[in-house]
């Protein structure tokens, strides 16, 4: 990557303008507690953080990792530097509505797919070991998916980009 | 390459035919003086220092005796040196010994051109008188000896150089080749730089090579292997325990000639005739007290055992101490058996370099882990 | 007449290695201290170490004095500290400080231990009959303790105490007492004290689980411990007793142990931000001992965000510990610990290396728990009334880590600077001790001076005759303690016995008043005392029987209760009594043959030669020459000043060396005391403490001149290090940092025309190959600069490509301010350099960027190295002509990486600043105040007693073999080629009886440690049996 | 044989083994009595005729107790006394006196219970091995 070519000096202005946001050390504390790391591709906070200092826009732009956040706070509260990692994903959010209106955020195409956005299920292994029986969800709980799945239709944002969610 | 020059000799000619070339050296001013077992007037031969080359006519170094350690003479020639250069005609066993003291700031070879001599061993000092009386001359003995004939009638040369695996000399600059050479023949051979200017100088002039000594060498020195090799195990063998070895020392009068003669204990004054071991009557008391009893005098086995710790390292198995003692204890398989467990332990061989540092002088860090067997 | 001045003292509040170490410093220095400590013991945090890095081993005792060795301990530092001119006051607070300027009354809380240590005989029964039982806090909780108990295990004296908040008064202690030395009702005392100054070692508070909310996502479970819990784990004395280490919970045997660097530490959120200096290489430690421990099989993993390892020889020790020991270092900081069903701790990380995420079991987890300095500081600064900088700390004097700012006569030193390894603990608390003294000596007070008796002729006759003493301790001993009787009986018997009195207390003046009496009376010509405590009143006891014409050396004290009680549980009054006869009868034999010993007088030359005219060399001459020695400067440049003050305007820091220099310069030129010499090296010195000769070689002229002097200072500097990597000397867009430096201060470099700069930090640094240690002020540099250019052009961006950021300690603030300003950091890794390629006369730096895990492109305007600090070249010219080493990367090696870091091995010589390692200005100036404090121990009177005990030469049994000289770990001994002898050098000897062993016939001989001695006292100890006997 | 208490003559340094066999008296560890201990400064300070004379004496086991490699109060006087104690062992060994009876262990000021371990183990070793063959060579003391 040429950073000379790809970056935007203050894109960070744009997205998150904080003081907090430059603290970052690259710690890896957002990282290794984050459940969301755990999906396919994983969130990478720490990640997020240097693209947005280092202003690589057409990379932020198309990265959906941000949209995975769980809203756990764990990097919010862990976080050594006060990033306020959450705050910062919320901004990268928002930023890349604002700069793409007709942007469907492919979790909502999860969400609608499956009834959640990530599979997280850490603990499913564990229950299994522990001899727990399996957890009622919503994907082994179709009825209930279609009653979710019709109420999404009815959002703007769903129901304008149907063909979406053909499905 | 080192050079050779050879020496064919007439019947009783050997002796003249070598003090040709110590002659030379002194003549031409090679070295000032020499240091060489040389005829005594009568009968006997003695190491002695000769300035003057009208004296050299003397020279006897294949005698089979040795007095004294030579090691002992160079020590006292050159630790205060004089600044005047001297070959030194010496023994294995004896070049061995100055190697360990010239670690030892006692030898100083600066000035010394060093010359070993082949040994095929000694005779006691009173054998040799009789050797002589009947008629034995070192050119007989190097005939007899390289037959493996030592013995003569009743006696032989000495233990120590029956189980002496070191017949020729290392870290010489010259040798005095007898082993292997030929009836009638003896080799110069010059090993070192130095050694080469001196027999240049010496007027002798270098050729051919004895063809036969290497394997004469190799042979004696298997024969002397393995003769050492059955000793240690038969000493060893009778000196399997405390009393054992008591019993070997019980003659010992706390003389110390074993350790005057030795040539490696160089201490000025032995510890044990020091205010150390100047002890008190009711010290004598409290040990008679003890047992009962106390053998008088005392502190033999400990002045043995503490002279094997101090030179055990250094040993080089000359066989002085057996030779001197005066109540025939045969010390020498003793400070020899020793010696090989020792040295084997620090990887050192007494003599075998001058560049080896002695094993008590150093230490290393990360070695030897098996004594205390911790890790931390 | 002129009025008695008082005693110069000091207090010095904390008793840790720094505090120990400047109040032995003072007290050298003929000062009286008073060594305070809060907690019950002396000792700190090294009391619970068994090792210390960088040599993972302890040798504390290293710190004692090397000359007149026998004023202050001589047993190991972890028992106790005894120095006559040391008063030590444990479990004592300073409420309150009154007073300026050299006059202080301060306010002790010395609270009550309830048990007197005075009276208590030590047997501890009352320990096995308290039936209270609390965690020790000792041992951090892991194992426990009674309400009655000793605080440290390997104090000597135990100095029981009781803990007011766990007791209940049940009285079972006092019952079982049968020296009455327990009083349950006992109350704290305040007592004032008047002293001059004072030395803040306090040390800091330390991050722990309870208090901290952040350590609660880790601190899940018993088996995730702090560091310093981590070393009682390991320690002999501790919870395992040096075995295995296992997990607390259950005991089962610790395989995989992980540690989580920076707890409580580089964390802006709990306002913590700074890192605490230490922990890095406490961990590596850590790790390292593990595995020797518990073999190859354990596995050990640290995770961290920068590897701080930029002390001397630290670098070289994290290669080890990774290459050898096969330590794992994971740069990530882990959010939390997981504590599973079977006990197991569970940490998820992200691996850079493998930019995968892994989910991991460890038996144990440390915690690398940091230091909490704010509430320490603050506490102080109330007491004394001082400020607190912008930071929360006590402020400091410009260019000083130890004067308080404002407050003369008032220092701080040890981890009160900021965490210390023992190495700066040590510099420090010489320095601390150096400011004190310059102060003291500007105040018109006195040091206490020994009390000069003659030492009478020795009695040696031809036989001798020992009195022997026996101190009842006051009847501390008890009913069923030693039978005096029996052995007073049993000991007259003894060969060589004439005489057997028993005292009350020898150590009290009643006690002086019948030893002198005795004395006075005896037939016997030698005088063996048992009491308790040998090294307290050794030096009392001595003058005692020199007053009463006895050779002091005639006289020894041995330690009754000790050897009488050593090695037994529950010993009846005739296995007491019997030990005792038994145990004293080979010091009797000892003290028989003891021939008498007398201690030489050296004398001084009061003239320091100070190497090196830089900042630290002119501050250590300064500092010399203000207390009134002589110096002489030398410089091998033609002006002083050295690197920083000719080349640096300013540090980071906000100090100014160029300034500073240029002032220091004028004062070097005033000061009547220092004589400089410009263009000139030592070519050769020659001597021994206190009279040295060295011959000055000046380059210009070709002409030689010889000084004499009696101690020596080496402050040698360095300067920026060579590099021909990433295109240096190709172009002028690439320099070095003090190139950028200088460029910008001049203007020749206009940092408002630049756009994208790179800077390239560990540049031929911190690698095998080329400077194998860190520079450790690059990191401070690169960000000076790259702020500067911030400060100067906002719109430019700076890149700083670092594998570890070595801002230790509170360096961190300006990491985070760099940051802050938008300067970017990214790391590579030495396996993975960055590519420097010229496109179009500019620099492009290609790297591996290890967060986004992609190759970068980087055009910059400007590349910028920190080419880290190599030594002066003159370093090995130095070395040779003062006989001393240098270590692999051409510094000079000290005495002891730890314990002696300013030291040689040769007393005498000294050395500070970038001569020993780079390092920043404030620790030059301070390494070169303590040096400047170790010489003028010496150089301050004219002449300087060395010890009794030492090795001699009997040249007459001498053969000159050297054997001595090479076996000597002092250097102590010499040849001498002119009188063809051996000499020893008294201030050298430590009689440690290496030659004495190496020596065959004992022509080289420890006076005190003779053969003769130690064989008769062999003879007693294996003859006992049959003596007994007849007693029984 | 029960009844045989085997002496032992244990060398300790004063830095670090001394101090360790103070904290096993203080720890109240209790060692066998049969340590017949004999401070020197440093362990390199053992001189051979010590082991020597304290093996003719009698003592059925010399010990000498060090500081650890790298502990050294004196620096490197461990190791020379490691060298020494090989060179010991190698001589003494040949008329019944091996390394059972003539020890070097390296312990800590902080190791008491490893003071009592070593002193333990080897009074075992010891009353096991039984008497010195010295033991009845009073009469040839020295």
């Amino acid at each position: 990557m040429d950073l000379q070519q790809g970056s935007i000096k203050d894109l960070w202005k744009a997205i998150y303008n904080t003081g907090d946001l430059h603290h970052c050390f690259n710690c890896s504390t957002c990282l290794s507690g984050c459940p969301a790391s755990h999906g396919d591709p994983p969130l990478l906070v720490r990640n997020l953080a240097r693209k947005v200092i280092l202003g690589l826009e057409e990379e932020l732009l198309n990265d959906d990792t941000p949209w995975a956040c769980v809203s756990c706070s764990k990097c919010e509260e862990m976080c050594p530097m006060d990033v306020k990692p959450f705050e910062m994903i919320l901004a990268i959010r928002q930023w890349q509505s604002a700069n793409d209106e007709t942007r469907v955020p492919p979790s909502i195409v999860e969400i609608y797919k499956r009834g959640y956005t990530q599979a997280v299920g850490v603990n499913t292994d564990l229950r299994d070991k522990l001899g727990l029986p399996e957890l009622k969800t919503i994907t082994n709980n179709p009825e209930q998916l279609q009653f979710f799945r019709e109420m999404l239709m009815k959002t703007p944002v769903v129901s304008a980009n149907d063909y979406m969610f053909g499905g | 390459m080192t050079k050779f020059a050879k020496l064919s000799f007439k019947k009783d000619e050997l002796n003249k035919e070598l003090s040709g070339f110590f002659k030379g050296m002194l003549e031409n001013g090679a070295v000032n003086a020499v240091l060489a077992p040389m005829a005594q007037p009568k009968k006997g031969v003695r190491l002695s220092l000769v300035t003057s080359a009208a004296h050299t006519a003397q020279v006897d170094p294949f005698a089979p005796v040795a007095a004294v350690s030579g090691a002992k003479i160079a020590s006292s020639l050159t630790a205060r040196p004089s600044g005047r250069k001297v070959a030194m005609v010496l023994r294995p066993c004896e070049i061995r010994a100055v190697v360990e003291l010239v670690k030892l700031k006692q030898v100083n070879l600066d000035d010394v051109l060093l010359i070993g001599m082949d040994c095929l061993g000694r005779y006691e000092n009173t054998d040799f008188a009789k050797f002589q009386e009947q008629g034995g001359t070192s050119e007989s003995f190097l005939e007899n000896a390289q037959a493996g004939k030592t013995a003569m009638a009743d006696f032989d040369i000495i233990g120590a150089c029956k189980i002496c695996e070191f017949p020729t000399a290392d870290n010489v600059d010259m040798r005095l080749c007898a082993i292997g050479a030929g009836n009638g023949t003896v080799f110069i051979e010059a090993v070192t730089k130095k050694g080469e200017e001196a027999l240049d100088k010496s007027g002798i002039k270098s050729g051919e090579s004895p063809a036969g000594r290497d394997e004469a060498v190799k042979k004696l020195v298997a024969v002397r292997t393995d003769a050492r090799d059955k000793k240690f195990t038969e000493y060893r063998a009778e000196t399997n325990t405390f009393e054992a070895l008591a019993d070997k020392l019980s003659a010992c009068i706390n003389c110390y000639n074993c350790r005057v003669a030795c040539p490696v204990c160089y201490c000025k004054e032995c510890v044990f005739v020091t205010d150390t071991f100047r002890h008190n009557g009711d010290q004598f008391m409290m040990w008679a007290d003890k047992g009962g009893m106390l053998k008088m005098p005392n502190d033999t086995i400990f002045y043995h055992l503490t002279r094997i710790t101090h030179m055990s390292l250094f040993c080089v198995g000359c066989g002085q101490c057996t030779s001197a003692c005066p109540n025939d204890i045969d010390l020498m398989p003793l400070f020899r058996t020793s010696a090989d467990k020792t040295q084997a332990r620090f990887n050192y061989q007494a003599g075998r370099s001058v560049d080896e540092e002695q094993p008590m002088a150093g230490f290393k860090s990360d070695e030897l882990v098996e004594v205390t067997g911790q890790v931390k | 007449m002129a009025e008695k001045k008082p005693t110069g003292t000091v207090l010095v509040a904390g008793a840790g290695i720094s505090g120990i170490k400047a109040a032995i410093e003072l007290a050298e220095g003929g000062y009286k201290v008073l060594l305070t400590d809060a907690s019950t013991q002396i000792g700190g945090i090294l009391a619970k170490l068994d090792y210390q890095f960088p040599t993972d081993h302890c040798g504390m005792c290293r710190m004692l004095p090397m000359v007149g060795r026998e004023y202050g301990s001589q047993y190991c530092m972890r028992k106790s500290l005894f120095h006559e001119n040391i008063e030590i006051l444990p479990f004592t607070e300073i409420t309150s400080v009154q007073g300026d300027g050299g006059n202080y009354k301060v306010e002790l809380l010395k609270k009550a231990r309830l048990v007197d240590p005075a009276v208590c005989n030590e047997m501890g029964e009352c320990i096995d009959v308290c039936p209270v039982e609390v965690p020790d806090e000792f041992n951090h909780g892991l194992t426990k303790r009674k309400a009655i108990y000793q605080a440290i295990p390997h104090n000597t004296p135990k100095m029981l105490l009781i803990d007011r908040e766990a007791c209940t008064k049940c009285g079972e202690c006092v019952k079982v007492c049968t020296t009455n030395a327990i009083n349950l009702d006992a109350q704290d005392e305040v007592e004032t004290r008047e002293v001059h100054s004072i030395v803040l070692a306090s040390g800091v508070k330390l991050y722990n689980t309870r208090e901290f909310e952040d350590a609660k996502s880790y601190a899940v479970s018993p088996d995730v411990v702090t560091s310093l819990a981590f070393e009682r784990m390991m320690s002999s004395s501790g919870t395992y007793e040096g075995g295995v280490i296992k997990r607390p919970s259950d005991g089962k045997p610790a395989k995989n142990i992980a540690w989580i660097q920076c707890m409580g530490s580089r964390n802006r959120r709990q306002k913590r931000d700074y890192c605490s200096s230490i922990c890095c290489m406490f961990a590596l430690k850590e790790a390292v001992l593990a595995k020797e421990k518990g073999g190859p099989e354990v596995d050990t993993t640290i995770f961290y965000m920068d590897m701080r390892t930029f002390g001397k020889g630290f670098q070289q020790y994290r290669d080890k510990a990774v290459d050898e020991h096969g330590v794992k270092l994971i740069r990530c900081r882990v959010q939390g610990v997981m504590l599973k069903p079977d006990g197991s701790l569970e940490m998820r990380y992200f691996d850079p290396e493998t930019n995968e995420f892994f989910v991991k079991d460890y038996d144990l987890v440390v915690m690398s728990t940091g230091q909490i300095p704010f509430e320490t500081h603050k506490k102080w600064a109330d007491l004394l009334n001082a400020p607190l900088d912008e930071r929360g700390l006590l402020a400091t004097e410009q260019y000083s880590k130890i004067k308080i700012a404002g407050k003369p006569g008032l220092f701080i030193c040890g981890s009160l600077m900021g965490l210390t390894d023992v190495s700066e603990a040590m510099s420090s608390g010489i320095a601390a001790a150096g400011e004190a003294t310059n102060f003291l000596t500007t105040l018109g007070v006195d040091i206490l001076k020994e009390e000069e008796i003659a030492e009478p002729t020795a009695h040696e006759r031809e036989n001798s005759l020992v009195s022997v003493a026996l101190c009842k301790c006051g009847e501390k001993v008890g009913a069923d303690g030693i039978d005096y009787e029996l052995l007073s009986a049993e000991l007259l018997r003894y060969r060589g016995v004439g005489e057997v009195n028993v005292i009350d207390s020898i150590c009290k003046a009643e006690g002086e008043t019948t030893t002198n009496d005795i004395l006075g009376k005896t037939k016997c010509n030698r005088l063996l005392v048992g009491a308790c405590q040998p090294f307290m009143y050794r030096r009392k006891l001595k003058n005692v029987a020199r007053k009463a014409g006895f050779n002091s050396s005639m006289v020894e004290i041995f330690d009754l209760f000790g050897i009488a009680r050593r090695g037994m549980v529950e010993p009846s009054v005739g296995d007491w009594t019997l030990r005792a006869a038994r145990e004293v009868k080979s010091d009797i034999e000892r003290l028989k043959y003891k021939p008498a010993l007398h201690v030489s007088t050296l004398p001084i030359n009061q003239t320091a030669l100070v190497v090196g005219g830089g900042i630290g060399g002119m501050q250590a001459a300064l500092s010399l020459a203000t207390r009134g020695v002589p110096v002489h400067l030398v410089e091998k440049e033609a002006h002083l000043g050295g690197y920083l003050g000719n080349q640096v305007e300013h540090t980071i820091d906000g100090l100014a060396p160029v300034a500073m220099a240029s002032d220091m310069k004028l004062k070097v030129f005033e000061n009547k005391n220092i004589t400089v010499h410009l263009n000139c090296e030592v070519e050769k010195t020659v001597g021994t403490l206190g009279s040295f000769e060295s011959k000055l070689h000046f380059k210009d002229t070709n002409e030689n001149t010889y000084l004499h002097h009696g101690a020596v200072i080496m402050v040698t500097g360095g300067h920026e290090g060579a590099t021909t990597e990433y295109g240096y000397g190709t172009s002028d867009k690439v320099l070095t940092q003090a190139e950028l430096k200088k460029g910008m201060a001049s203007g020749n470099i206009d940092a408002g025309g630049l756009e994208n700069v790179v800077m390239i930090q560990c540049v031929g640094s911190r690698q095998k190959e080329g400077r194998h240690y860190c520079s450790r002020i690059c990191c401070m540099w690169a960000i000076a600069n790259a702020l500067k250019i911030k400060e100067v052009n906002p719109e430019a961006r700076v890149f700083i490509l670092y594998r570890d950021v070595m801002t230790y300690g509170f360096f961190e603030q300006y990491y985070t301010k760099a940051r802050t300003a938008g300067i970017i950091f990214m790391n590579y890794s030495l396996e993975n350099k960055p590519q420097v390629e010229m496109v179009e006369g500019n620099p492009v730096v290609k790297f591996m960027d290890t967060v986004l895990n992609t190759e970068i492109e980087l055009p910059a305007d400007m590349l910028v190295l920190s080419t880290g600090v190599d030594p002066e070249e003159s370093n090995q010219r130095l070395a040779d002509a003062f006989g001393v080493t240098l270590t692999e990367d051409r510094f000079l090696a000290e005495a002891d990486s730890k314990w002696r870091p300013i030291e040689f091995q040769k007393v005498g010589l000294y050395l500070a600043g970038t001569a020993h390692s780079p390092m920043p200005l404030k620790s030059v100036i301070m390494q070169a105040e303590a040096a400047a404090q170790k010489a003028y121990t010496y150089l301050s009177g004219r002449e300087v007693h060395t010890a009794g005990v030492i090795s001699k030469v009997k040249d007459a049994l001498c053969i000159r073999c050297q054997r001595c000289i090479n076996i000597c770990p002092y250097g102590a001994r010499s040849y001498d080629e002119v009188e063809k002898c051996i000499v020893v050098d008294p201030a050298e000897c430590q009689a440690c009886g290496a030659c004495a062993v190496e020596c065959q016939n004992n022509a080289a001989e420890v006076t005190g440690w003779s053969d003769k001695q130690l064989m008769a006292a062999i003879d007693a100890k294996l003859m006992d049996d049959l003596l007994m006997s007849t007693a029984e | 044989m029960s009844d045989f208490e085997p002496k032992i003559v244990a060398f300790f340094c004063n830095w670090c083994t001394f101090t360790a066999a103070d904290l096993a008296g203080t720890s109240r560890l209790s060692y066998p009595p049969n340590l017949k201990i004999i401070r020197v400064m440093c362990s390199g300070m053992v001189d051979p005729k010590f082991v020597l004379k304290a093996f003719l004496n009698g003592a059925d086991g010399v010990l000498i107790g060090g500081c650890w490699p790298g502990d050294c109060h004196y620096i490197n006087g461990n190791f020379k006394a490691r060298r020494r104690v090989a060179l010991l062992t190698e001589l003494l060994k040949q008329y019944g006196i091996g390394e059972e009876r003539f020890w070097l262990r390296w312990i800590a000021a902080s190791e008491g219970n490893m003071l009592k371990e070593v002193a333990d183990e080897m009074t075992v070793k010891l009353k096991q091995l039984g008497p010195s063959p010295l033991q009845n060579m009073g009469q040839m003391v020295g």
